[in-house]
């Protein structure tokens, strides 16, 4: 097996502006946020990014102004309201959006996985989601009953982000047997050009091959993996901490004006080397770990 | 009169559309007001037609297929949801997005942010699409319900923002322009069934596809609701009041289920 | 929640001669062969079968000339060689086949699930699979970008049989963590329109919630579920017992001859009332216990 | 010579096909001399080529990715490959199709009943296909193989009723009958690389994709080659001997991948 066992900023290296990115995760769940904040360090800009319920990541990287296009089934900050700076840089016309439901992003996601350019629905009859997106999403004829069917076109990013649980230095990434599972990280990783994984905590390979069904990412579909502690700050990670409401709140009333949310993205960001100085400045592995849920180990 | 609230009135009403065996999707999201509308009154309503009269009845909630209803937590943090028993968590959502294709499932509860005579939704964009005035969340599973899930019930507020004569997006296709439109834009028959609101009670006329007022909860006049709508539904000549909660389903709802107003709260 | 326990002649009166009907499992694996010797008894006739790699169940209800048309990826005995009696039925003109490579049958089953008529592939460009099957797969252009695609026909039982490790009375069916994954018995089920399920173990309801990720049948798909340890016997159910091999061997031989296996057909299935009769045919729990492999409950 | 099998000599050979970081397929099935053509060399080969020159190099073994080789269990029953230890065991064996259908595998290991000219292979129905006179496995994912796989390789024993002018069923299309005509019936490049048999190996050429002699097993003549065939394939003005394995590669074999001769029995 190959070792892919890197650091953040190596991994991330790749990513350019102009580049499109998936980012997994879902509502307040494993969202890359420590890959996305290297990502605004390395000043990256005009991503075409996508996603399933993003909040966190996407909003911070709006915030960043590093997303020119989303497309996505949500963006949003779940039970904190609307994302407000995605929603400021939509209004303001610096990010263009496209619309899918969820049944047009899963096929767009498995068209990728299944190495096909499309997949068919019957959704969006109807809706003006098919209407505005004629370039992703065409009525056409079932080749057996005729029937008028959706295809959408496959979900083809150039990197896809995602943040899991722990896993071995070949990049094989395992979830626990008790979790969250309303999300499509594995779809998103099954259909994954280059694949870029962070993860809770490295463990030994000997403990990944004793139950291989619990490998949700393989190895061999990784390029790279990087271990980085509540990567997901301030977001949660199912089964070891909960989202961090009190840095929540503030990224919130802080992110009411554009100046605002600068200053923010400079002292969590910008201002800071690395990941390990962003937990530093969120009070350190003791401050953080009473955002730990029973089970983490 | 008024010895119920309004959450309870909804509640018992919303509980009363549920059938046995019936398979009904409902939301995680949002707090306050919001989540009153979107997972507490609805899961208090499945739980009080499992208990009242449909045992079979079943929830998919999040990505977890028959959760247990009989204790409910005093916080919603991720953790709440992570240990939370249930009888499946598929693999994926996109297991649960099958199923709504497949039309497995028989009611969700759906709001939006604005609703149009014809019963089509929006939370995408206020404004034009390209160039909002606000920028809505997208649209989750919202077009599947409406485009495969056999009775939507919509639980909103009424508010003339929000019922409007036409909606800026169709994010949710529902009757379209009414008739037979739907149908001819290659969508099965069903769309939106019932709008549940504070004020009264909606469906949708059978030839015209038009909202049409069904009932008024009790204490409410049809000019009230009128005047919180911003186009005018189809009003029949005679407006029955909505069939107020039996002493039976307050004591489930009370004692049973929300004892500690978690779901019922605002 | 709705009770689904039922016995196996309750479970399976509904499937009567000319039903078509999936069957699980694959390989040695998870056959459902219980509930096969159960239609055999019931002489239900003219089955139109789907499988994936199917073993004894189909070559079971070929002997019994049970079947009609069969689709599917293979049949034979695995390490046991060629299916006998299967072979026979083809070979006679008894059984009409339609084969579909792996991609093509997984296309068909993720159709059903997913509520559509067809998937895309492209894999069976020049193979005589597609040429002499016109019906079910046809060549078209992707909506997008004109390539030649083949569309796969979903696969629509009316019943799906799939033979799973524990469940209870609700018909919620899990798996162990570590287990044996080469098989589609998930899609399969996804995609049933009628399901029904027999499992080695009725376990407590309260015992299924607290790791609902593990249920892969959740009950809200299934008609009925029954219990029948040794149901996949002479096959193996990974993680509770091995194949049979003595049994295997017998059958086979046994299967040299219509005459031969009629005789064994007659001992194992027709002469006995119901599976608790065959366990005791075969030694009882007893001498069963013997094929156990550690971990067994 | 003669101080190594012709099983060494081909696990060997094969092994040298096997580069950096190739995903291999390798099937599970059958006993006797087939488990050697199917599995025991397949899986001794890649073993050998990780030991030697390819340490990246994969497996995808029934339906585990990266199973642990350096062990090999005395026998193969249902529960030996149950607790056999992997990177991976995705959910079911259709992300396996997924990773063929995407492109994913570098190399597969195939043999069928039948195998012709252009490398076309049968594993269906001898005879008519609707009334054969021996009905088959079927296909598995043999078609995959030859549309998706980077460079299949075949192995099989040489002979007469194997190796046909033509295949009475193209189970998995090869290079079809020749020339460009894999591309035009819609498949990508690639097909059929090497078939690797007891007495000779084989390629395809580049022009007429018709099956060539690439190199004669020491002590094997031309003519015995021939003669277990039932066409004459392409046969170069000089032939050279297939490469012998090394000191080294034969004790990987011998010590350390195969000590009990499990994977080269037969």
């Amino acid at each position: 097996m190959k070792e892919k066992l890197t650091t953040l900023e190596s991994a991330l290296s790749p990513i350019v502006s102009g580049s499109s990115v998936a980012i997994g995760g879902s509502l307040l769940r494993r969202q890359p946020n420590a890959a996305v904040r290297q990502l605004i360090r390395a000043r990256v800009r005009d991503l075409t990014v996508m996603s399933w319920a993003g909040t966190t990541a996407i909003d911070l990287l709006a915030a960043a102004d590093a997303i020119r296009r989303w497309e996505g089934i949500y963006v949003g900050l779940f039970n904190y309201g609307l994302a407000p700076n995605f929603r400021r840089a939509v209004e303001s016309g610096r990010i263009e959006v496209r619309d899918f439901s969820e049944t047009a992003m899963v096929a767009r996601l498995r068209a990728a996985a299944q190495g096909m350019p499309f997949l068919p629905i019957r959704t969006l009859f109807g809706s003006d989601i098919a209407k505005v997106n004629p370039e992703q999403i065409r009525t056409f004829d079932c080749p057996f009953t005729g029937q008028k069917l959706q295809a959408i076109a496959a979900a083809e990013p150039d990197f896809t982000l995602i943040h899991g649980y722990a896993g071995d230095k070949y990049g094989n990434v395992q979830w626990p047997v008790v979790r969250d599972t309303d999300d499509m990280d594995q779809p998103f990783a099954s259909g994954a050009k280059r694949l870029i994984v962070t993860v809770e905590k490295i463990v030994p390979h000997e403990e990944i091959k004793k139950q291989p069904s619990l490998t949700y990412i393989p190895g061999n579909w990784v390029e790279a993996i990087v271990e980085v502690p509540y990567g997901a700050h301030p977001a949660a990670c199912d089964t070891l901490y909960d989202e961090d409401d009190a840095h929540l709140r503030d990224y919130v009333a802080r992110s009411k004006t554009a100046e605002g949310v600068k200053a923010y993205l400079d002292e969590f960001a910008n201002a800071l080397p690395d990941h390990a100085a962003y937990l530093e400045k969120c009070g350190g592995l003791a401050a953080l770990a009473a955002l730990d849920v029973k089970g983490r180990a | 009169m008024a010895d119920f609230t309004n959450n309870e009135l909804i509640t018992a009403y919303l509980s009363r559309q549920i059938r046995e065996d019936d398979l009904c999707f409902v939301g995680v999201g949002t707090n306050g007001r919001a989540f009153t509308l979107a997972v507490g009154m609805p899961l208090a309503a499945v739980r009080l037609a499992q208990l009242h009269h449909a045992p079979g009845a079943a929830v998919y909630w999040g990505n977890l297929l028959e959760p247990d209803l009989s204790v409910i937590p005093e916080h919603f943090t991720q953790d709440t949801f992570t240990q939370w028993q249930a009888a499946a968590c598929p693999p994926d959502t996109g297991v649960k997005c099958d199923m709504l294709a497949r039309g497995r499932f028989d009611v969700s509860f759906n709001s939006a942010a604005q609703l149009d005579r014809y019963g089509n939704m929006n939370i995408t964009a206020i404004g034009d699409y390209r160039n909002p005035k606000v920028r809505l969340v997208g649209s989750l599973a919202q077009p599947e319900h409406f485009a495969f899930v056999r009775r939507p019930l919509l639980l909103m507020d009424l508010d003339a923002r929000s019922f409007v004569e036409k909606v800026d997006f169709i994010t949710s296709a529902g009757h379209l322009s009414g008739g037979n439109s739907r149908r001819e834009a290659g969508l099965s028959e069903g769309g939106p069934a019932l709008v549940v609101t504070d004020k009264a009670v909606f469906d949708f006329a059978e030839d015209t596809r038009e909202m049409r007022l069904k009932s008024l909860h009790p204490g409410v006049t049809k000019d009230a609701v009128l005047a919180a709508m911003s186009f005018v539904p189809l009003v029949p000549e005679t407006i029955p009041e909505t069939e107020p909660p039996t002493v039976k389903e307050l004591a489930h709802i009370r004692s049973d289920i929300d004892p500690n107003r978690i779901l019922l709260k605002v």
